[in-house]
């Protein structure tokens, strides 16, 4: 059996890294995990040896949803090139949404109304909360439980009737725009997100009885997936993955953009970078964003939400830019480079996934099965934005 | 005639040939009932109404899903063994029917007075590791033959503890025949053997639901790890009979349970076979219960909880047990 | 023939077809199986007796279950040596691992 | 009730000699260890027959459940790289072999069935079923050194096995 | 230490304990699913479906469209196609010059270049069709319109069987609507 799988990986480009080790020696067993597969959320494929149960060496395998986001960026103009940004990732549409509209922003020279600020801000956040709450149904979905996802749908609900209000979507927004955002909010609006911090903190401790405390899940995450500062360092990972090895690294505090820095916060950080501080972490930065919802939803000032005189038509100076925000998977970046043209010149993002999944193949090594499906799951990882 | 059809039937081989038949309608039904329970539960859990759309509040579900698994394509992959891949659902699903035969939903009403009714059920209830192992290895599937191989460590190593805890109500009651221990609880609440033998019970439970693949410790078909298991490659009516099984092997044990633990038939006011079934169906709600609530655990933690807990407290329980009714003596 | 010739006849044959497996079996796990259809013939024979001689009942169930338990004994025993030659000659068949080598 | 007696006979007869010869003759080892299953299935059939329940039972809990599962992970363990897998390696048997293979199974077994055949004591009519606690009195009392034995031997045995195994994953 | 872990244990369990009572405060709770041939959500008012026509303020039957190809031009996905021409001398005259055709108040890229048209042209929309099954709803045509010509639709429960019936005829649906609301409120002016 093993010498046909042999014959038949020969041919892969992807199995190549597997090489002379391909060679069974009667023990090991090389697994296909996707790409069509219910622990990878999307298409990846890893590539998987296994000795009986324990990993010997897993390798991720990209591209199954390459979609050309940055070679589209090319061929579209400045504004075309908006709604892209909600299908890159799909769970924190707005942050890239930010991401990009804030490069172009900075490239132009263009001012955002200060109310335009808190609305993003608050939609942002808004959004990285219903982020989370899909990685936290989804992710016990890999361990087998199947509930907390419905529950954690059931508040998702919330947000996004709240946010469909002032976006219209659902889930791919498209809703900043080159000085602003496209539609004010309103009293409606206020009220039922203010409703919605108040119920979401009721909720909270359900979730720790119902699934932080249990002892199951405490076993399956607990000293698994050791991830060390300096390694978390070394693959450029970023976001929660980052934090929960205790480096207290977020964007929104180390290059403050729009007015994180009059916000007050906390970066939530783990111990010891096993699975469980990244889930802790994640858990601790839902409080966060109500806070930050709170405090801004207080401070909302009055106004414009776009920049009243806009140019017609926008091309950018010749120049180029960089511009980071922090998404619920950690930090994204959006490169422009402008020749004075109506379109880009080129498109660079840097999407924080990859760099988190890149993590996983020496993560996983000498792990059981279960618990590469668990640290696969704690990275958090969404495939198109890793493929983009 | 029908007093010839009724000596016929009285007969011990002719009471085992109906009860088989009996046990086979039983066992579809409930199939069929267990699954939208399953469902139903499911789906009140996380707050939504289940299925509901055939039939009135969907009743008719399991017979839409009955025609769909009977009319779909039976695919055996390539390079499967023909042979095991096919015999494996049969040999998964025989020994349940013979499971059946010594659970005394009454005093009379069993399939088969014997008076090892216990160790039947335990002997048979064995072989569907088997049945797993060969569906595993037949499939030709990697994903398949490492549920197997769970299969068969979790179920060897479960069947242990369940031995203990059994034993220590069979030396309570001081016999091997489900009628006789379901009988001596028959005088009370007080005289159950779940308040005589707590432990003995939350083991064979825990076992119970380790033994029969469940939620939480359904590694066999762990989806997130092993997409379905030693079932991956099963379709139609096959993969149908798999169910059937696991099922059935549910109520196998929570009827065990009650014959053992939760005092058989006993209970006031309706007669003795619906009191059963209805401590029986408890049970089988609480595993249901279970698997809606809990993450699975991982493999050697499922084999801990054999081997360090278990299996000590078991053997504790079964040695204080056998001292104490050596004193009672 | 009498029920107890019958029986033993049975035994005799599980013996011929456990006899014929472990010579002409390859592989080690196979004369396993051959061995435990012997054994079973053996443990037929007994009960056999037991039931329908004189012969003390008791003793012949108790030593087709003590069979049993060596049966059980042997074959985790065998696993752990089988598992042992194939990890380290990387072949389980008698006939390539009949030198004698340390 | 004789007939049907002779009948169940007849049936687990065949049981066990499709079984056996599955589990001499099939290359793959997969369908051998089935064929023994099937004859551990005959024998306790045999057992039922003699009213002796507590055996079958034994014999279906012991060596189906247990014996033929540990072989069934024995031959998953030992797949060999070259060969397909569970199957028996190299090429066709050759006939020498088989001729003294089947010498050696058929020559005792006939000389054995000669002798039973002409010297077979007087069976005696079925004695009551066994009742249990006379076992268990037999395996506490008389023969107690016996059953200590075995238990001595299990744990030998499981000791050895693991020991065994252990090594193995040091070497891995 | 060994009576610590087994409190720990204890306190586990526990934790399983009280897992099992969230979830089954949960099961006696009722449904939060909306049952939809049953029932319908409440929140479609703030639901940006695929974009529709506005009409003029004076006749429902009219677009309010300049044919100003504003639209057109910022679509990311070119799913909106339109057809128009001209009436009258100046519009027979100006059928060779596509640049005289659009609308000369709203700067345009197109128009940008060009001088004003000599005579006022009256424009006719002759067909605006959205390719639905390309948009990607981001809002750009709305927003870029300078007559506010453009909208969102309610219509969330649209669903098709062929590729045909996400390509939308805008116009007809105008006049659709037109008429439905002239047949069920003759005395309404067509609303919202």
């Amino acid at each position: 059996m093993s010498q046909d799988v042999n014959s038949r990986l020969t041919g892969d480009f992807y199995t190549a890294p597997f090489g002379p080790r391909l060679e069974p020696d009667g023990d090991t067993l090389v697994l296909n995990m996707g790409p069509q597969h219910p622990a990878t959320h999307g298409v990846l494929r890893v590539v998987v040896e296994l000795d009986g149960e324990y990993i010997r060496r897993a390798e991720p395998v990209l591209g199954y949803i390459h979609r050309m986001h940055e070679k589209m960026g090319e061929v579209k103009t400045w504004v075309q090139y908006l709604p892209n940004m909600g299908r890159v990732d799909y769970l924190h549409a707005l942050a890239w949404n930010w991401a990009y509209v804030g490069a172009v922003e900075k490239l132009m020279g263009i001012e955002v109304p200060p109310r335009a600020e808190y609305i993003r801000v608050i939609t942002c956040e808004l959004n990285r909360i219903n982020s989370h709450l899909l990685w936290w149904g989804a992710y016990l979905l890999d361990l087998g439980a199947f509930t907390p996802i419905l529950y954690a749908f059931a508040d998702r609900e919330h947000i996004m009737d709240i946010l469909q209000m002032v976006t219209g979507s659902r889930l791919t927004y498209c809703y900043y725009r080159f000085g602003g955002v496209s539609g004010d909010v309103n009293d409606e609006f206020i009220r039922r997100t203010r409703e919605f911090v108040a119920d979401f903190k009721k909720r909270l401790p359900m979730y720790r009885a119902l699934v932080t405390d249990n002892i199951i899940l405490r076993g399956r995450c607990e000293d698994i997936g050791v991830l060390t500062p300096e390694m978390a360092r070394r693959y450029g990972a970023t976001g929660p993955v980052l934090r929960g090895s205790g480096v207290a690294y977020d964007v929104r505090r180390a290059e403050p953009y729009s007015i994180y820095d009059r916000l007050d916060f906390d970066i939530p950080t783990g111990r010891k970078g096993d699975v469980m501080d990244r889930y802790e972490v994640r858990m601790a930065e839902l409080d966060q964003c109500l806070r930050i919802v709170e405090q801004a939803l207080d401070a909302l000032p009055t106004g414009a939400h776009i920049h009243p005189d806009l140019p017609e038509r926008f091309i950018p100076p010749k120049g180029e830019v960089y511009y980071a925000v922090e998404g619920a998977r950690g930090k994204i970046g959006v490169y422009l480079l402008s020749d004075g043209g109506p379109k880009p010149y080129r498109v660079k993002l840097r999407s924080p996934g990859f760099s988190n999944l890149s993590l996983f193949a020496e993560l996983a090594q000498g792990t059981l099965l279960a618990d590469a499906v668990s640290i696969l799951g704690s990275l958090d990882l969404v495939i198109p934005e890793i493929d983009r | 005639m029908t007093a010839q059809l009724l000596e016929l039937l009285s007969h011990p081989l002719g009471q085992m040939i109906t009860a088989l038949a009996a046990i086979m309608v039983f066992m579809a039904v409930n199939g069929m009932a267990l699954q939208y329970a399953e469902r139903k539960v499911a789906g009140f859990i996380q707050r939504r109404p289940g299925p509901y759309e055939v039939g009135p509040h969907g009743l008719l579900q399991p017979f839409a899903d009955a025609g769909k698994l009977i009319s779909k394509q039976l695919v055996a992959p390539l390079g499967a063994d023909r042979l095991l891949f096919w015999i494996a659902p049969l040999v998964s699903v025989a020994p349940v029917v013979v499971c059946f035969l010594p659970i005394p939903f009454s005093p009379l009403l069993t399939g088969m007075n014997i008076n090892l009714g216990l160790l039947l059920i335990l002997a048979f209830s064995g072989l569907n590791t088997l049945a797993l192992c060969l569906a595993g290895w037949g499939s030709n599937n990697k994903y398949s033959l490492l549920g197997a191989a769970r299969a068969v460590a979790q179920s060897v190593a479960y069947e242990i503890p369940l031995l203990l805890s059994v034993l220590a109500v069979a030396f309570q009651v001081g016999s091997l025949d489900l009628a006789a221990i379901a009988a001596s609880q028959t005088q009370g609440l007080l005289s159950w053997n779940v308040l005589v033998q707590p432990l003995a019970f939350i083991i064979f439970f825990i076992s119970g639901i380790a033994e029969t693949n469940r939620a939480p410790f359904d590694l066999p078909e762990a989806e997130s790890e092993l997409t379905a298991g030693f079932h991956t490659e099963y379709s139609g009516m096959c993969f149908g009979i798999f169910f059937l099984a696991e099922y059935s092997y549910m109520v196998v044990v929570c009827a065990v349970a009650t014959a053992l633990f939760l005092g058989g038939w006993d209970g006031p006011v309706f007669p003795g076979p619906w009191w059963f079934l209805a401590k029986t169906f408890a049970l089988i709600f609480a595993m249901m219960w279970f698997r809606w609530t809990f993450p699975r655990v991982r493999f050697d933690q499922l084999l801990n909880i054999c081997w360090k807990w278990l299996i000590p407290l078991g053997l504790a329980n079964l040695v204080a047990t056998a001292a104490i009714v050596k004193w009672v003596q | 023939m009498s029920p107890l010739v019958l029986f033993h006849l049975a035994a005799l044959l599980l013996l011929g077809f456990g006899l014929y497996g472990l010579t002409s079996r390859r592989s080690l796990v196979g004369m396993l199986i051959s061995v435990e259809l012997m054994l079973n013939g053996a443990g037929l024979a007994l009960v056999a007796s037991a039931r329908l001689t004189p012969a003390s009942d008791e003793l012949g169930q108790l030593g087709t279950l003590l069979v049993m338990g060596l049966a059980a004994a042997e074959a985790t025993l065998v696993l752990a040596m089988v598992l042992v030659a194939a990890k380290r000659w990387g072949t389980s068949d008698s006939d390539r691992l009949s030198a004698l080598k340390g | 009730m004789e007939q049907l007696a002779h009948a169940a006979y007849g049936l687990y007869l065949v049981l066990i000699l499709a079984g056996a010869w599955a589990a001499v003759r099939c290359r793959n080892l997969v369908r051998a260890l089935l064929g023994l299953i099937m004859t551990l299935f005959g024998v306790a059939g045999m057992y039922f027959l003699m009213a002796a329940p507590f055996m079958a039972l034994m014999q279906i809990l012991i060596y189906v459940g247990a014996v033929s599962v540990l072989i069934f992970f024995a031959i998953m363990l030992t797949r060999t790289p070259g060969g397909e897998a569970g199957e028996e390696g190299g090429g066709a048997r050759p006939a020498v072999r088989t001729v003294l293979a089947l010498l050696s199974g058929l020559l005792p077994a006939a000389i054995l069935a000669a002798v039973i055949l002409t010297k077979a004591p007087q069976s005696l009519p079925l004695k009551p079923e066994l009742p249990l606690g006379r076992l268990g009195q037999f395996l506490t009392g008389p023969y107690v050194l016996a059953f200590e034995l075995i238990s001595v031997v299990l744990l030998a045995a499981m000791a050895g096995a693991v020991v065994l195994g252990f090594e193995r994953r040091k070497s891995a | 230490m060994s009576m610590k872990r087994l409190f720990q244990n204890i306190k586990g369990l526990w934790s399983l304990l009280v897992g099992l009572k969230v979830t089954g405060g949960e099961l006696i709770k009722p449904w939060l699913t909306v049952h939809y041939p049953r029932q319908e959500v409440e929140n479609l008012s703030s639901y940006r479906g695929h974009i529709e026509l506005v009409p003029a303020t004076d006749d429902p039957l009219t677009p309010r469209c300049i044919m100003c190809w504003k639209c057109v031009e910022i679509c990311p996905s070119r799913c909106i196609s339109l057809r128009m021409h001209a009436t009258g001398e100046a519009g027979v005259a100006a059928a060779d010059d596509p640049g005289l055709l659009l609308a000369p108040e709203v700067k345009s890229p197109y128009s940008a270049h060009l001088a004003p048209p000599p005579d006022k042209i009256e424009r006719i929309l002759d067909s605006y069709r959205l390719n639905y099954s390309l948009c990607s709803l981001c809002g750009l045509c709305v927003q870029i319109c300078p007559v506010d010509a453009i909208r969102f639709s309610r219509n969330a429960y649209l669903v098709g069987t062929t590729r045909q019936s996400f390509e939308l005829d805008l116009l007809a649906r105008l006049k659709s609507q037109a008429a439905s609301a002239r047949g069920a409120a003759p005395t309404q002016p067509q609303g919202a």
